[in-house]
């Protein structure tokens, strides 16, 4: 990766939960200027630690990154407040969607303008979220907390989108969304990253479609980076298409034929 | 589709309406499912899916309609019948008992099975010792069933989201049903938890017989793994039939599958 | 160092289903019972005994008992007071019109008219919760305390509307001297503690702890919500009772309804959120924070501004003493929101872990 | 009938106090989701300091216009109460983010207790008095109508009119504000609030402040009733059936229900009262508030209690 | 162990600070007095610690619990009606006894019954009966209450409910009218209590209240046009913190005055000499001689007299048991010359304790508030032995009862 345009320098960072609970050891990742880079693993492996250290919410959750550093263009940003870091335009889109329960879901979207003074541009982005996601329009003035998973899921991504960003960790953006609107969120990412700019990281469990829109990927295990590469590199591999993609050897393995077989991880031994 | 028989129809919606205000998450909803078969429910988000499994387990009372289980026709009942007539469930959006332990999860499942009172339980005397051993054991298996072990007393609050899906199944599994209500129990996980999930399912399903419904948006699994899919779109069925009929029907296409299927 | 659980294999459920699976855990037990029991009133004086350990002893089962009810099944109760009233007041009616009650059964019979009162200030937590089920339980407070001043039955028709009682006795012992209450409080103490223990680990405690987390998924797996609050209420308010029962009678001797004002019961609260919600452990500590904290402040720190050559008022002391209570509550809570059992917990767990970091 | 309109106008006039108070808890409860059991505290620190500095202000200038000593007296005390926000921020809030109710107030309560000693070493703990000219004495009203008329306290007229005057301008700040929108995002979920660029820190401090200005205006109101002194803080007690009742995140309904509260303690205590020994009003606004929760379990404005799964 | 030590329960924070604090410090500066200017009683010194506890109960027990094992321990003066209580069960275990200046239970006067609670001067029933008395005497004539209505404004608790009987049994006996009209502690909301004397027009108020209740009282009296000159208050609703934020408002209040107060006093004077002029004042100069001040510097000097007492039988210049000094309570005679000599002529009437009467002196006045100082005292008033002694005869033999005491005997009243 061309070093001078990393946007994002994670380097050899180290969090603990509560004190006691260490969850990642040393994790150092890039994430170049108008970049798509995913951030795959299975559950647990620390993907949401790794964005929240980024985006510095993990003082909320009582964890704290003990050692290696964290850049935004050059700059320290460890001990920036979250709403500092919206300011520089890095914005995260939290797992688990956390949207204002008892905001309606116009109310919720405006919220993310809040850092945003130009009211043009606030009425311009609003409406970038609806032609986004039209769904969401239709149920602009139910509370939150009564609109179904998926709507509350777009909220939470149309949200984000509001801070006007120029990076976004998105965290599990497809988690249950239907397929359709899952294509779409990605398409979506494609397309703020082309036409905007926008730089993504993106964790992921969806691996197929997270590597077809990425350039560049990590894999996480239990707090550790432990491969990387472009995406296509990645996609290729044999060990990622096995567990992450599910085409084994011989094509696409049912659901239902996958029994109590399990080869290890060679990166487990 | 191998060893298991489909039986009779165990549970039977019949035109189903609920309203919230002005929103109508389901008109006249109708579908069957039968003993031991594993139903898909799909659609696009909001179509009413979690609605109608909600209005199942007696959480929502619908304006309209009514339910048959097992020959017995309610308008309305509520969780706890619901509960004893042996129907379980997971959640969409967690709801796990976020300060108890993976075990007193688990084994609150269990509280419709046990029978000491409340002075036994503080003396914790005989029987109801040994009362909560025998379920202790049976939680014991799910637990090793779902490969659980290592996290017996952790609370689940602190678990990783794929692991606390894993225990929601457990406390479902814990009651014994005989109908299995689940809400997108493989969102967020990636392809290899996704089999082990389905695994789990389908070994429910085969070895004890359990009547599966299945709320799920990854199509491959509900593909695979299920016998008959309903298709739900703004509160409407648009579909009902084998997997494979649903995935080539027009309209399913048009609202919920996109065009890349 | 040698706090270790490796190498302690649990054959059995039954083994692994104790209270104390660690065996480290169980021998510290039983050494702080045998001090509790034997060393302390060997070697405690009168003022401590007095005014510190049976106070002490008898505010943790007050607490113990908000604590089942507030922390275990997530019910918030402001009228812990009022229980504790109608427990005292309960009692000292048996004690006074039935001849030559004892005081055992006059105090459960006591914890048992609060387990009714209880029972009826708890039917509106089937509908109102949180903060909003708080009012409930206020109206519940000023309710008893308007009752036990006004209704002159209630206080055996002394005009002033304060009662006493006298020749305390179990099973034939008086219990006039200080260590002797203490071991009675004490005694009863650690009985409930071990019943409610084995409650909140569980069927019923279970169903409190589910309502608590998450009350509509427990009611889809089975579980009634109105049988789990009222059992709650209904438990957590006999073990206050009780509590209010022996404050009266043996820590108090005599009393008026101010002895259980909304104070107590906000007191009660601060107890159980400050030692930890959930645990029958965080009862105690946080009983000991807000019984013993402001006593050993009030009279260490003149010593510590005698060590500086200062001389420092009453008044400055007691203002002083607020302040550095309030900026320790704070301080505590920052450190772990969770209170000072998980305070304990977590220490444990580095201590097992040691000397490693993590 | 004179009398039944004197209780009413008693009731409504107290109701209009209590709102005051209310309207503290109501504020902070809607930006942070805590309830401050600190109110009380806040109204007796603000309350101490008016007073104390408009007899000290005076001293040190060496002038003796009370108007300007009350006037110097608010400005400075308005000001102590913004430095108390800012320290409890800091010190406070800013490291319990995404903590449970619970915690919060437990820390609101170490807060409380921390005031109390402050004020009463910094300011003493005698009896004060706030002397904004009040007028004390009653006037009589319709006394064509009725035999002797019917009495209206002026004090109470004023003090409603600055409370009513109060709760417009809040409300009209938090409707219509970005701000007010921020502040329930907050509320709801402080992680999330972050997330979208919501600035914690600043939103607690700008809302620590309100509250201390509205407590300000409680403790002098009240104050100037009551005298200041250590009392105080129990008017906060008082004041909690109201906020329930009309809704812990509403601040017309810290209005409503100071109303509604006002209105049924004083008809109660008067009617029903001397059949049951008296003494009856604060359980009566108790089981008033739970009785209408029954029917509203958020209190008649609050937002509606999420309840899906 | 050469000194006497004297344990000093005080309030200085909390919702009675502003009657606590002068209160306390009356009662400091005067062992100061006696240790400056006598050198101690009979040389023996005189100790003393203040505990603060902010009229919380249980704080107020620890207090007791932490002092009583002192050497050298004199006595108690619990300053509430709550520690009173939880203390007079304790304080015949431990043998200390209770002094309670115009507080306490009424009929703890009885020595017989209570050996060891010292309600010096006055309890609520004097206080009650004096007040009755001298509304009669306004009226002109006790038979003149008759058909008059009387409302007792009082503090919900046995502070304020401990003069009903007395008062019931008084209108029995005149024929008045009494509205019972309780308010809720600590008092700060009273406005349907006067709605229900505006109500009722009640021909005066009696004021049974206690700290921000007072001040309340008066001030919502103002505020529903209760003419201020009807109400009458006990020697609790009688001092400077009760009116002084209610100035002008409070003009021609009047209130029961347990003892007289003011700078004139020689006992005063001396204070101010021998201790405020040697900087060694508890509290600010101006506020010596102040009514409660002036009552923590009586409960003192009670003791010290006691002390005194005790010691001339027990022996001169020794530390005296608080047995001891118990005896010296119930043995005290402070005739007119023996107060003169103390400075405290203008201030109480003469005492004498006996076995029986642990109260000593039933006198009371009453004085008045012009709007800036209390005075106008009026003569003094004894209160009706008659009506008294039924009374606590008929209280004390449902407490000897109740307890399965004995009654004191002619032995006992020895030792
Ligand atoms: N607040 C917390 N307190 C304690 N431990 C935590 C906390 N949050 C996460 N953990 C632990 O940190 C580890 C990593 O969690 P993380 O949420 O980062 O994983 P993830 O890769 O995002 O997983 P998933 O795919 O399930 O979202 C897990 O083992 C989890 O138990
Ligand atoms: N309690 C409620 N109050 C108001 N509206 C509700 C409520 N529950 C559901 N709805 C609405 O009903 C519609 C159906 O919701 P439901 O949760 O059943 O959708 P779903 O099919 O499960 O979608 P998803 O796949 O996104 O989870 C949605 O538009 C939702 O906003
Ligand atoms: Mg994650
Ligand atoms: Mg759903």
């Amino acid at each position: 990766m061309d070093s001078n345009s990393i946007v994002l320098n994670v380097n050899g960072i180290e969090v603990i939960y509560n004190h006691v609970i260490l969850v990642l050891k040393g994790v150092s990742l890039q994430v170049p200027e108008g970049g798509i880079v995913a951030l795959l693993g299975g559950n647990g492996a620390g993907k949401t630690t790794t964005l929240r250290a980024i985006s510095n919410l993990l003082r909320a959750e009582r964890g704290e990154v003990t050692k290696g550093s964290i850049e935004l263009r050059g700059e320290r940003i460890e001990n920036l407040s979250p709403a500092e870091l919206v300011q520089r335009g890095v914005v995260q889109v939290m797992e688990g969607r956390h949207c204002f329960a008892h905001l309606s879901i116009e109310e919720n979207l405006m919220t993310g303008s809040y850092t945003r003074r130009d009211k043009g541009e606030i009425a311009a982005n609003l409406e970038k979220v609806y032609t986004y996601f039209p769904r969401l329009k239709t149920r602009r003035t139910s509370q939150a907390a009564y609109t179904s998973g998926g709507e509350q899921q777009m909220c939470a991504i149309g949200r984000a989108l509001m801070t006007n960003p120029s990076i976004v960790l998105l965290d599990e953006p497809s988690m249950g969304l239907a397929p359709q609107i899952v294509d779409e969120v990605f398409h979506i990412v494609k397309d703020l990253n082309t036409k905007e700019k926008v730089t993504f990281l993106l964790a992921e469990q969806n691996t197929n479609m997270a590597l077809k829109y990425a350039d560049y990927g990590y894999i996480m295990e239990s707090g550790r980076i432990v491969m990387d590469g472009n995406a296509h590199d990645l996609a290729n591999n044999s060990d990622v298409k096995e567990f992450y993609l599910g085409v084994g050897g011989e094509g696409r393995k049912s659901f239902r034929d996958v029994k109590s077989y399990k080869r290890r991880k060679r990166w487990l031994a | 589709m191998t060893s298991r028989k489909t039986g009779d129809v165990i549970l039977d919606v019949k035109n189903i309406s609920l309203r919230f205000g002005g929103v109508k998450a389901l008109t006249d909803i109708s579908f069957n499912v039968r003993e031991h078969e594993v139903r898909a429910i799909i659609g696009p988000n909001g179509a009413g899916k979690s609605s109608m499994l909600n209005c199942i387990n007696g959480v929502y009372v619908p304006q309209e309609g009514s339910i048959t289980f097992r020959g017995q026709t309610f308008s309305h009942m509520n969780s706890r019948q619901v509960a004893e007539m042996g129907v379980a469930r997971t959640f969409q959006n967690l709801a796990l008992f976020k300060g108890m332990s993976v075990i007193d999860n688990l084994m609150s499942g269990r509280n419709l099975k046990i029978k000491s009172n409340i002075l036994l339980q503080a003396l914790r005397w005989g029987p109801a010792e040994r009362e909560e051993i025998r379920h202790r054991e049976f939680v014991e298996k799910i637990i090793d069933f779902l490969e659980i072990q290592a996290w017996r007393k952790t609370p689940v609050g602190q678990l990783p989201y794929g692991l606390q899906k894993r225990v929601d199944l457990g406390r479902a599994l814990a009651m014994e049903p005989q109908v299995l209500l689940l809400d997108e129990p493989m969102a967020g996980m990636n392809l290899e938890e996704k089999q082990d999930m389905s695994r789990f399912i389908l070994e429910v399903n085969e070895e004890f017989g359990t009547t599966i419904v299945l709320i799920e948006h990854d199509m491959g699994v509900v593909m695979d793994i299920s016998d008959r899919v309903v298709v739900l779109d703004y509160g409407k069925k648009i579909g009902d039939g084998a997997p494979h009929e649903v995935r080539d029907n027009e309209d399913v296409i048009r609202a919920y599958l996109g065009t890349a299927h | 160092m040698f706090y270790r659980e490796n190498g302690q294999f649990k054959t059995s459920y039954q083994a692994d289903q104790q209270i104390f699976p660690i065996r480290q855990d169980r021998i510290a037990m039983l050494v702080l019972l045998a001090v509790l029991f034997l060393l302390i009133p060997a070697f405690a004086s009168d003022y401590l005994f007095r005014a510190i350990l049976i106070p002490l002893v008898i505010m943790s089962l007050a607490a113990l008992g908000v604590n089942i009810l507030v922390g275990y099944c997530g019910q918030i109760s402001l009228g812990s007071g009022a229980f504790m009233a109608v427990g005292a007041y309960g009692a000292y009616n048996f004690f006074v019109r039935v001849p030559d009650m004892p005081l055992i059964p006059a105090v459960i019979l006591g914890g048992l008219c609060a387990m009714a009162f209880g029972i009826l200030f708890g039917l509106p937590s089937l509908r109102v919760r949180g903060l909003y089920l708080a009012v409930a339980t206020l109206a519940a407070q000023f309710f008893s305390d308007w009752m036990f001043l006004r209704i002159k039955w209630f206080t055996n028709d002394s005009p002033s509307g304060s009662v006493s009682v006298s020749h305390l006795q179990v099973f034939g012992f008086p219990l006039d001297t200080a260590t002797a209450r203490y071991l009675f409080c004490l005694a009863l103490l650690v009985v409930v503690a071990l019943l409610a223990k084995n409650l909140v680990r569980s069927a019923i405690g279970r169903e409190w702890m589910a309502i608590r987390d998450m009350d509509v998924a427990a009611a889809v797996i089975g579980i009634r919500p109105m049988y789990a609050k009222l059992s709650a209420f209904a438990v957590s308010s006999f073990i206050i009772g009780m509590a209010g029962a022996l404050w009266a009678f043996v820590h108090l001797g005599a009393w008026e309804p101010a002895a259980f004002s909304v104070e107590v019961s906000f007191k009660l609260l601060f107890m159980v959120i400050i030692g930890g919600l959930g645990s029958i452990m965080g009862s105690f500590f946080g009983a000991a924070f807000i019984v013993v904290l402001p006593i050993v402040l009030n009279q260490f720190l003149p010593w510590l501004f005698g060590l500086f050559g200062a001389q420092i008022s009453t008044a400055g002391v007691s203002h002083a003493e607020l302040m550095i209570f309030g900026a320790l509550i704070v301080w505590f809570l920052i450190v772990e929101p969770h209170g000072l059992a998980k305070l304990w917990s977590t220490a444990k767990q580095k201590l097992r872990i040691w000397p490693f970091p993590h | 009938m004179a009398f039944f309109l004197e209780t009413l106008f008693g009731g409504l006039m107290t109701g209009m106090l209590y709102a005051l108070v209310a309207l503290g808890f109501v504020l902070i409860f809607k930006a942070s989701g805590v309830f401050n059991f600190a109110q009380g505290a806040m109204v007796l620190f603000a309350a101490l300091a008016m007073a104390r500095f408009a007899e000290w202000i005076p001293a040190w200038l060496g002038f003796d216009s009370k108007i300007l000593a009350n006037l110097l007296a608010f400005v400075v005390a308005a000001l102590a109460m913004f430095v108390v926000a800012w320290l409890i921020e800091r010190l406070v809030l800013r490291h319990l983010v995404n903590q449970e109710g619970a915690t919060l107030l437990m820390a609101t309560l170490g807060i409380a207790y921390f005031l109390d000693g402050l004020g009463q070493t910094i300011f003493g703990s005698n009896v004060y008095s706030i002397d904004i000219g009040m007028p004390k004495d009653p006037v009589f009203l319709l006394d064509t109508v009725f035999d002797g008329g019917v009495m209206i306290n002026k004090e109470d007229l004023y003090a409603a009119a600055i409370a009513a005057a109060l709760v417009a301008l809040l409300t009209l700040f938090f409707q219509k504000t970005g701000t007010g929108r921020a502040l329930r995002a907050v509320a709801d979920d402080h992680q999330a609030a972050q997330s979208v660029g919501i600035p914690l820190a600043r939103i607690w401090v700008i809302v620590w402040c309100v509250a201390g200005v509205v407590a300000l205006v409680a403790g002098m109101i009240w104050g100037s009733k009551l005298g200041v002194q250590f009392s105080l803080t129990t008017v906060a007690l008082r004041a909690l059936p109201v906020v329930i009742l009309g809704g812990l995140t509403s601040v017309p309904g810290a209005i409503i229900g100071g109303l509604i509260i006002g209105v049924g303690e004083k008809l109660s205590e008067v009617y029903i009262g001397p059949h049951v020994g008296g003494g009856i009003e604060i359980w009566f606004a108790y089981v008033l508030a739970l009785v209408f929760l029954l029917f509203r379990p958020q209190g008649l404005f609050g937002e509606k209690i999420i309840d899906r799964v | 162990q050469d000194t006497q030590f004297i344990p000093l329960l005080s309030y200085r924070t909390g919702p009675y600070a502003p009657n606590g604090i002068p209160w306390a410090n009356g009662k400091q500066d005067y062992i100061k007095l006696i240790n400056e200017r006598d050198g101690g009683v009979n040389g023996v010194k005189l100790s003393y610690e203040e505990c603060e506890f902010g009229y919380a109960t249980d704080r107020g027990v620890e207090c007791y619990e932490r002092l009583k094992g002192r050497p050298g321990v004199a006595i108690f003066d619990p300053q509430s009606t709550g520690v009173t209580f939880a203390l007079t069960e304790k304080a015949p275990v431990d043998k200390i006894p209770l002094i309670t200046v115009g507080y306490g239970l009424s009929i703890s006067q009885d020595g017989s019954a209570f050996k060891w609670n010292f309600p010096f001067l006055g309890s609520y029933w004097t206080g009650a009966d004096i007040l009755i008395q001298h509304l009669g005497q306004e009226l002109g004539g006790l038979d003149k209450l008759k058909g008059k209505k009387i409302a007792l404004v009082y503090h919900d608790s046995p502070f304020g409910k401990e003069p009903i009987p007395l008062l019931q049994e008084r209108a029995k006996l005149h024929g008045f009218d009494l509205q019972l009209l309780p308010v809720t502690a600590p008092g700060v909301e009273q406005k349907s209590t006067w709605l229900q004397v505006r109500q009722s027009r009640p021909d005066y108020v009696l004021l049974w209240g206690w700290g921000v209740m007072n001040s309340t009282a008066l001030k919502e009296a103002q505020a529903t046009g209760y003419a201020r000159d009807k109400i009458y208050g006990v020697w609790w609703a009688g001092t400077e913190p009760d009116v002084r934020d209610v100035g002008a408002g409070a003009k021609g209040y009047k209130a029961l005055a347990l003892n007289g107060y003011g700078q004139d006093n020689k006992v005063i004077q001396e204070i101010l000499t021998h201790v405020h002029g040697k900087g060694q004042g508890t509290g600010p100069r101006d506020e010596v001689g102040a009514v409660i001040y002036t009552r923590g510097v009586i409960i003192q000097m009670l003791t010290v007299e006691a002390i005194r007492t005790a010691q001339e039988r027990f022996g001169k210049g020794k530390v005296m048991t608080a047995e001891q000094v118990r005896w010296g309570l119930e043995n005290l005679n402070l005739t007119d010359e023996r107060l003169r000599e103390l400075g405290f002529e203008s201030i109480i009437r003469p005492l004498q304790t006996t076995c029986q009467d642990h109260m000593g002196s039933t006198w009371a006045r009453v004085h008045t508030w012009d709007g800036k100082q209390w005075g106008g005292m009026s003569d003094w008033y004894q209160a009706d032995e008659e009506i008294l002694t039924r009374l606590i005869k008929a209280g004390s033999d449902t407490y000897v009862a109740e307890k399965r005491l004995q009654r004191r005997d002619a032995a006992d009243c020895e030792s």
